[in-house]
C-alpha cells in the first residue's frame, strides 16, 4: 500500500504509538480484499461520516444474537467489504490464553474472515471483524468444534467479564474468573436467545478498585468486598516506613473516613473498623502490610449504563453484602428475580435502571425480596413525597362527615 | 466437544474454561498471592505466600489486531512465558513470566514488534503510568459514529506516550473514548472521555422510515419528545427545538440519521473515576461541549487533553486523580489552570437537574 | 401621611422605615460593629469600632402572643431598654440594653413574666444552645394542616428547654416545624425538621368540586397525574396507585381534602443546614417516614427528635451541627446511633432520584 | 376558663415553655368571643382535624392580598370565630420596634381584632390573627393612618425580610435592612395586586451565615459575600490563643478547603485567599480577629423553595458577585428581568425555580442577560444531551445525499 493513495490514515502510521492502520494493511497485504476497508476508510476520513448502512440481520443457526451483521454503502467501490460482519466471540474470563489457543483462533479468522481482530471488544468478547454473510456458519462450526462459541448482542445477556481476580491479584476478594465462567455457562439461553426489553450485563470485580469497570458498565455488578477487620501485619508496616514510605502523608491523610492513625514512634498503625469504608486505598498502597478480612463476599449494584436514554449512571448499591461462593446461588436467585421484574415491567429498550427510577425503588426491592438498607443510598429523600400500601394504614375516615356532622351541631 | 461427529451441531458450549490457559504458577498460587511490587515501568512481580513469584510485562495495543500480529505476539509468548499471555480490561497484552532473566530480552523484542512497554503504576511510590485507552469501533466497523474512534485514540496515544511508558503521573488517570453516545462499553466514568456527538436533529427520509421503521416504538423512544408521528403519511416528523441529538431514534429507525459532517464532533468529560480507593466512584462530567471532528489527528481534541492531563499532572498531590484534585481545587479553578472556557452548554438541563446546581455561596474567585 | 385628612385612602405606604426603630447606640454605630462576645446564656454584647457596646438579652417566645402580653413585654422595654426591642429570625424576642447593671434585673422580670432566657451560642467557645423553634400555624388558623403547630412545639420545647437555656450542645441546631407540605416559611433546610403528611388520597365530594373548583388546572397541578377530569359528571377521578398525598390538588380544589385523622402525621426530616459556615448549606433529608398525629403533647415525635438530638449531642465534634456529624459517620450509623429505623419510604423515588442512590462500594458495617 | 373544660389544651399549659394556650386564654379572658376559639382547637384536638373552611376571598379596598380569609366549619358552636380572618402587616426590616410603635399595633388590634398575633408570621410579617370582614377595613385604615401597610399573600411578592444586618451585627457585608426597605417600598404594587404565575420571595442576608433562611425560602435570595482578602489581626489572634482557644482544632481543621495554616509557635494564621471559599467559619469563631475584605456585594441564589410541587429546592447560584449598594439598581434590573420571563413562560402555580428547571438554565440565564458561571454549579453536567442554537453551527449537510452519491459512483 502506497502512502499517496490512502494520504489522510498515512498519517496514522506516524508516532511511537502502535497505528491500527498498519494493521489493516498488514491483513490487506495477505488479504487484497481489505485493501477496500482502507479505502472505505480513508473516504469516510476524507468525508467525516461512516459509509456502513444501518442493520441487516445475519446470524447462524439457533442463534438470536453474537453476530453484527454490516452492508457498505460503498460496495460498489470498495466490493471487498460490501458484506463485512463482525462475530463476537466469548473470550475466555479474565482473558487468559494460550498461544495455541490464539493461533487456532488465528487460523480460523484467515480462513473465514478478513483477519482482523479486536482484542477486545467494550464488552470482552473477543471481537472478529469482517467477514461475509456465507462464511458466517462455516466460522461459526470450526469455532466450535475447537471449543470457541458467541457471546452475546442485542437484547439479550451480554457477555460477562471479570478482572483477573484470584489468578494473579492479591486483592481479590471473589473468584471472579469463576464465577463469571459460572454465570456464563449457566445463562447460555439468555446470552444467546434475545428475549428481554433491552441488553443486561454482568460484570464481575474483585474488589473495590473495580479494574473492569463493573459499576458504570453493567446492569449487575457484582464486586468483592469484606465486612470484618482489616488484618495488619505491622512488621512489614515498620518494613515500608523503613523503606522511605511516608505514611502519614500517603495512606492515613488520603484514608477517607480518618479511621487509621499512625504512630510515628512505634511506626505502627490502627484502624478504627467500625469506620472505615473498605476504599482500598491503604491496602493498595501497602500490600504487604494490610489484607482485607476474612469475611468475604460481594456488593451488588445495579442500573451501570451509557447516557441513551434517561443519562448515565453509576450502579447503585442493591444489595450491600451478599456470598459469591460456589454453586452462586443467591447471586443466580437474585438475578433471576430481577429478570422476573424487567420481564414482566420493562418497556421496549429501557434499561434496568431506568425501570428503576420508572416505577421506584420501593416496588423494585420489594418484588426481589430485598429489604431496605441505609447503604442503599447516598442520602435519604428530600421530598416527603412516597406511597403507603394499604396495609400499612388504619381505616380511612371521611373529612366530610367530620365536617358535615360539626356543621349541622 | 470437539470429539463428536461433525454432523452433530455444536452449540451453547460457552467459552473455554479459563483453567485451560492459566499457567501452572497461577494454578498452583491461585487465591494465594501475597503481594505485588512493580520492578521498573511495565513489568510487575506478584509473589505468592508460597514464595512462588510470576512476572508479567504490560504492552500496549492499539485493540485492532491483525491475526499476523497475534501470531507475532504467540511466538514471543511461546519463546519466554511457555506460551502463556492475557489482554487486560484496558486491551493491554499481558506476558506472563517465571523467568526474571527472561524479561528485558522479551520486551527488547516485542519493543522491536512495534510495541511499548508501559501502563503500570506503583501505588506504594505513588508514581502512575498512563494506561491504554479504551474506545469503540468508530468508522472501521460502526453504524452509527459521529466521529471515528481508533483514529483520535492513536493521535492522543503518540501524543501521550511518555506517559505511558513512564511512570510520570501523580495518579491513575483512565482516558476512554466512544464515538457516540450509546458509549459502548461505557466510558462515562473515567478521568477523561472523549465522546462523539451530533448536533443537529435527524434528517429524515420519509421513504426509509416508511419501509423500515416501526412508528410508535420510535416515537416513544425519544427522551425529550421531540417526535411526533405522521400517521397520514407513515413518517415521522421532528420538533427541532427538543431534540438534542442523542440519536436513540436513528437506532431505532434506519430513516431518520444526525450525521452532519460539519457540525458533529467530539465532547470532552473528566472527573470520572469507577475505583473506590479514596473518594467515590462517579461519573465523568463535560467539560467541553464540543470540539470539530477533524481527522487524520483531531488536534484540537488532543490538545484539549493534553492541556486537562498537564495541568492535573502538574498539581496534583500523590494518588489524586483528576477528580480528586477538582474536588480540592474546586471546578471553578478546574476550568482557569485548564484554560478550558466554561460554556453555558454545561449546565445542566436534562430531566431534574437541581442537584447539579451550586446551592451554596461557597466558591472561590 | 398620618397627617392626611381621613377621608384621603392611603395606601401602598409600606412599612415604616426600620431607622424610626432602631436605638440611638445602633444609628450612631451603624455598619460599625467591630465584634461581639457572649456574656452568658442569652446575653450578648456587640462591640462598635468606636468602643460603643449594646446589650442583647435573648428571650423564647411561643410565636403566639396576645397583645396583653406584648404590652407587658413592652413595659420591661420602657424600663430596661428605652422602649426598644426587636425580634428574630427565629421568633425570638431580643431586649436591647445599654447599660450592662439593667442586664439581670430584666431577665428576672423577663422569666417572671414566665418567658426563658437563651438561644444564644458563643462560636469562639464552640458552646451552642438550641434556638426556638420555627413553625406555621396549625389548627390555630390554617385549611390545610396535616397536624397542629404550635402544640407539637410546645411540647418539643418543654422537653428540651434545658438546651434552649444552657449552651450545653456541640454545635448550632435548628429544628422546624411545618404542619403540611406546603411549609409556610419552608423548614426544609433545617437540623432538624417536622412536617405534617397525609397518607391517604383526597376524598373528592363532586358537588363542591362541581361548584368550586377549576377542572383543568388542578388535574394538570397533580405532580404524579393522578388526577383525571370526569367531564361528564364535572368532577375530578384520582388514581390512588399514584397519589403521594401532597396535597397540592386540595390547595387548589376545595372539593378534595386529604385530612384523615387516623392515618395524617408527622414526618421527621434531619441534616439540612443554611449557613455555609464549614460544610454548604443543604436541604434536610426525611429519616422517619411517619409518626401518628398524636394530641396533646405527641409523644412519639418527642421521643424521636430527642433521641436524634441527644446522639448528636453526645457525639458531635465542637462546631459540627447535625449534617457534618451525618458526613463524618455516616448515614448508617445514623440510624444506629439514633435507633431509628431504615425505612423503605425514605429511598427516594420521586422524579430522578439516582443521585440519592449510593454509587459506591463505601459504606460502614 | 377552667381545665376541666379543655382538658387536652390544658395539657399544654404545663411544662417550662412558655404555652401558646395561655396567650389566647388571655385573649379569653378579655374578648369572650376567644373562648370559641378555645373550644374550636379543643375540637381540632379530639378529633385530630382543622375545622377551618377552604378559602373566602376577603379584602381591603384596592388590594389583593395581605388578608387570609378563614372560616369556621363550627360557626354555630364557635360563633365568636364563624368568621376569623388574618391581616398581615408588614414588619419593620429587620424585626426592630418602640414599645410605642407595639403599642400602637395592639390597640388597633384590640379595637378591631381578637388581640391575637403572631410575632412573626413565617414570611416575616406581623400577623394580626382573627378578625370579621367587617373590621378588616376599619382596622386597615387605622394602621395606614399610624404608619403600617399589609404584607403580601396569594401569587404576589411576598413580604421580603432581612436578617438584622448592620444594624447589630458586624458580619454583615451588606445593608440588609435599607436593600429590604428599598425593595418592599419599590414593588409595593407587585406586592399588593397578584400579577403573577405563584408567590414570589425576596429574603437578604448579611452574610453566608443567612441566619434568615434566604437560600432556602426565598425564590430570590440576595446573600451578602466579598472577594478580596480575609483581614487578620495578628495581635488579636494571639489574645485568643492566650485565652485558650484551640485554633488548630477549632479553626484551622475546620475550613473547608484546608487554606488556612496557624503557626503554633509565632500564634499568627496565614490564609491562602485563592482557595478560600468564604464560609465565614474562621470568622465566626475569631470575630475580632479576622475580618472579611473591602470588596463586598451579595450572591443572588434564586428558586429556593418549598416541596409543593417538584420537591424542596435550595436556591441556586445564578449571580455570583453583585453590587449591593443604594440606590440597589442591579439587583431591581435582575429582579425585573426574572420577573418579565416568569410572566411569559410561567405555569399556574410553577415556582421560579420549577420554570427555571423545565425550560433549561441556558434559556433563562440567556432571557436575564447572566453569563454562564463554573460559580452556578456544583458540577458540569453529566450527560451530553445539550441543545446547540442556529448561530453555532455550520450549515447542514444530509447524509442521504453523501451516501446516494456514494452509492452510484
Amino acid at each position: 500500500m502506497s502512502d499517496e493513495e490512502f494520504p489522510l490514515l498515512s498519517e496514522l502510521k506516524k508516532g511511537p504509538w502502535p497505528s491500527f492502520v498498519k494493521e489493516i494493511e498488514k491483513t490487506a497485504e495477505k488479504k487484497p480484499e481489505m485493501k477496500d476497508l482502507l479505502k472505505q476508510l480513508e473516504r469516510s476520513y476524507e468525508d467525516k461520516i461512516t459509509y456502513w448502512k444501518h442493520g441487516g440481520i445475519v446470524s447462524v443457526k439457533g442463534y438470536g444474537g453474537g453476530v453484527i451483521g454490516r452492508y457498505s454503502f460503498l460496495a460498489k467501490e470498495c466490493p471487498g467489504v460490501a458484506e463485512f460482519h463482525t462475530m463476537r466471540v466469548n473470550q475466555p474470563a479474565g482473558w487468559f490464553y494460550t498461544s495455541d489457543a490464539l493461533r487456532t483462533i488465528c487460523d480460523i479468522w484467515e480462513k473465514y474472515g478478513s483477519g482482523l481482530t479486536n482484542m477486545h471488544g467494550s464488552t470482552g468478547d473477543i471481537i472478529l471483524l469482517g467477514t461475509t454473510t456465507q462464511n458466517l456458519q462455516p466460522c461459526f462450526n470450526e469455532l466450535a468444534k475447537n471449543g470457541w462459541d458467541l457471546g452475546g448482542s442485542g437484547s439479550a445477556l451480554r457477555t460477562p467479564s471479570a478482572c483477573v481476580g484470584p489468578a494473579r491479584c492479591e486483592f481479590a476478594l471473589i473468584d471472579t474468573l469463576e464465577l463469571c465462567y459460572d454465570l456464563t455457562i449457566t445463562y447460555q439461553d439468555e446470552l444467546h436467545r434475545p428475549m428481554w426489553p433491552y441488553k443486561f450485563k454482568f460484570k464481575i470485580a474483585g474488589c473495590p478498585n473495580d479494574c473492569v469497570a463493573a459499576k458504570a458498565r453493567s446492569d449487575f455488578a457484582i464486586v468483592g468486598t469484606w465486612k470484618d477487620e482489616i488484618k495488619i501485619n505491622q512488621e512489614e508496616v515498620k518494613k515500608y516506613a523503613e523503606a522511605g514510605v511516608d505514611i502519614k502523608t500517603q495512606v492515613v491523610d488520603n484514608c477517607p473516613t480518618k479511621c487509621i492513625e499512625y504512630d510515628e514512634e512505634k511506626k505502627e498503625l490502627k484502624i478504627d473498623n467500625s469506620n472505615c469504608v473498605r476504599c482500598m486505598h491503604c491496602i493498595n498502597v501497602l500490600p504487604k502490610a494490610l489484607k482485607p478480612g476474612d469475611e468475604r463476599g460481594a456488593v451488588i449494584l445495579m442500573g451501570g449504563k451509557a447516557p441513551i436514554l434517561e443519562g448515565p449512571v453509576m450502579g447503585w448499591v442493591v444489595v450491600p453484602f451478599i456470598k459469591a461462593e460456589k454453586p452462586f446461588d443467591e447471586i443466580k436467585e437474585l438475578a433471576e428475580a430481577v429478570w422476573d421484574f424487567w420481564d414482566e415491567n420493562g418497556k421496549f429498550r429501557e434499561r434496568l435502571a431506568e425501570l428503576i427510577e420508572r416505577v421506584g425503588m420501593m416496588r423494585f426491592l420489594e418484588a426481589i425480596g430485598v429489604e431496605p438498607d441505609p447503604r442503599m443510598i447516598k442520602e435519604p429523600r428530600a421530598n416527603p413525597f412516597y406511597f403507603w400500601r394499604e396495609e400499612d394504614l388504619k381505616e380511612r375516615t371521611n373529612p366530610w362527615e367530620i365536617w358535615r356532622r360539626a356543621e349541622s351541631e | 466437544m470437539a470429539s463428536e461427529p461433525v454432523e452433530e451441531y455444536i452449540s451453547d458450549i460457552g467459552p473455554p474454561h479459563y483453567e485451560k490457559f492459566l499457567p501452572p504458577v497461577i494454578k498452583n498460587n491461585y487465591g494465594k498471592w501475597a503481594y505485588h511490587e512493580v520492578l521498573k515501568p511495565g513489568v510487575l512481580v506478584h509473589v505468592a505466600e508460597s514464595g512462588d513469584k510470576i512476572y508479567t510485562v504490560r504492552v500496549g495495543s492499539p485493540r485492532l489486531l491483525s491475526i499476523y500480529t497475534i501470531r507475532e505476539l504467540c511466538d514471543i509468548a511461546d519463546k519466554y512465558c511457555d506460551g502463556y499471555l492475557r489482554f487486560t480490561s484496558r486491551n493491554n497484552i499481558e506476558f506472563l513470566l517465571t523467568d526474571e532473566s527472561k524479561i528485558d530480552p522479551l520486551i527488547e523484542e516485542v519493543e522491536k514488534l512495534g510495541f511499548p512497554v508501559g501502563g503500570t503504576w506503583d501505588a506504594t511510590k505513588a508514581k502512575y503510568a498512563l494506561s491504554n485507552i479504551v474506545h469503540t469501533q468508530g468508522w472501521i466497523h460502526c453504524h452509527t459514529p459521529a466521529i471515528d474512534a481508533s483514529g483520535p485514540v492513536k493521535a492522543l496515544m503518540d501524543a501521550l506516550f511518555d506517559h505511558f511508558k513512564n511512570m510520570d503521573l501523580p495518579g491513575l488517570c483512565r482516558i476512554s473514548l466512544a464515538c457516540c453516545l450509546n458509549m459502548c462499553g461505557a466510558v462515562h466514568a473515567s478521568d477523561i472521555s472523549l465522546v462523539g456527538i451530533h448536533r443537529t436533529p435527524p434528517m429524515v427520509d420519509d421513504d426509509v422510515v416508511r419501509r423500515t421503521c416501526e412508528l410508535p416504538s420510535t416515537v416513544a423512544g425519544c427522551p425529550t419528545g421531540a417526535l411526533r408521528p405522521d400517521m397520514k403519511n407513515k413518517t415521522i416528523k421532528v420538533d427541532k427545538e427538543k431534540c438534542m441529538y442523542c440519536g436513540n431514534c436513528y437506532t431505532m429507525c434506519p430513516g431518520m440519521p444526525l450525521f452532519d459532517p460539519e457540525n458533529g464532533g467530539v465532547a470532552i468529560l473528566a472527573g470520572g473515576k469507577l475505583s473506590d480507593a479514596r473518594s467515590p466512584a462517579r461519573l465523568s462530567k463535560v467539560v467541553v461541549p464540543y470540539l470539530p471532528n477533524n481527522p487524520p489527528r483531531w488536534p484540537e481534541v488532543v490538545d484539549t487533553v493534553k492541556a486537562i492531563l498537564e495541568a492535573w499532572a502538574a498539581e496534583a498531590k500523590p494518588h489524586e486523580r483528576i477528580a480528586e484534585w477538582i474536588d480540592r481545587i474546586g471546578w471553578e479553578k478546574f476550568f482557569e489552570k485548564t484554560g478550558i472556557e466554561f460554556k453555558v452548554q454545561l449546565i445542566d438541563d436534562f430531566r431534574q437537574p437541581r442537584h447539579t446546581f451550586r446551592t451554596t455561596t461557597q466558591f472561590r474567585w
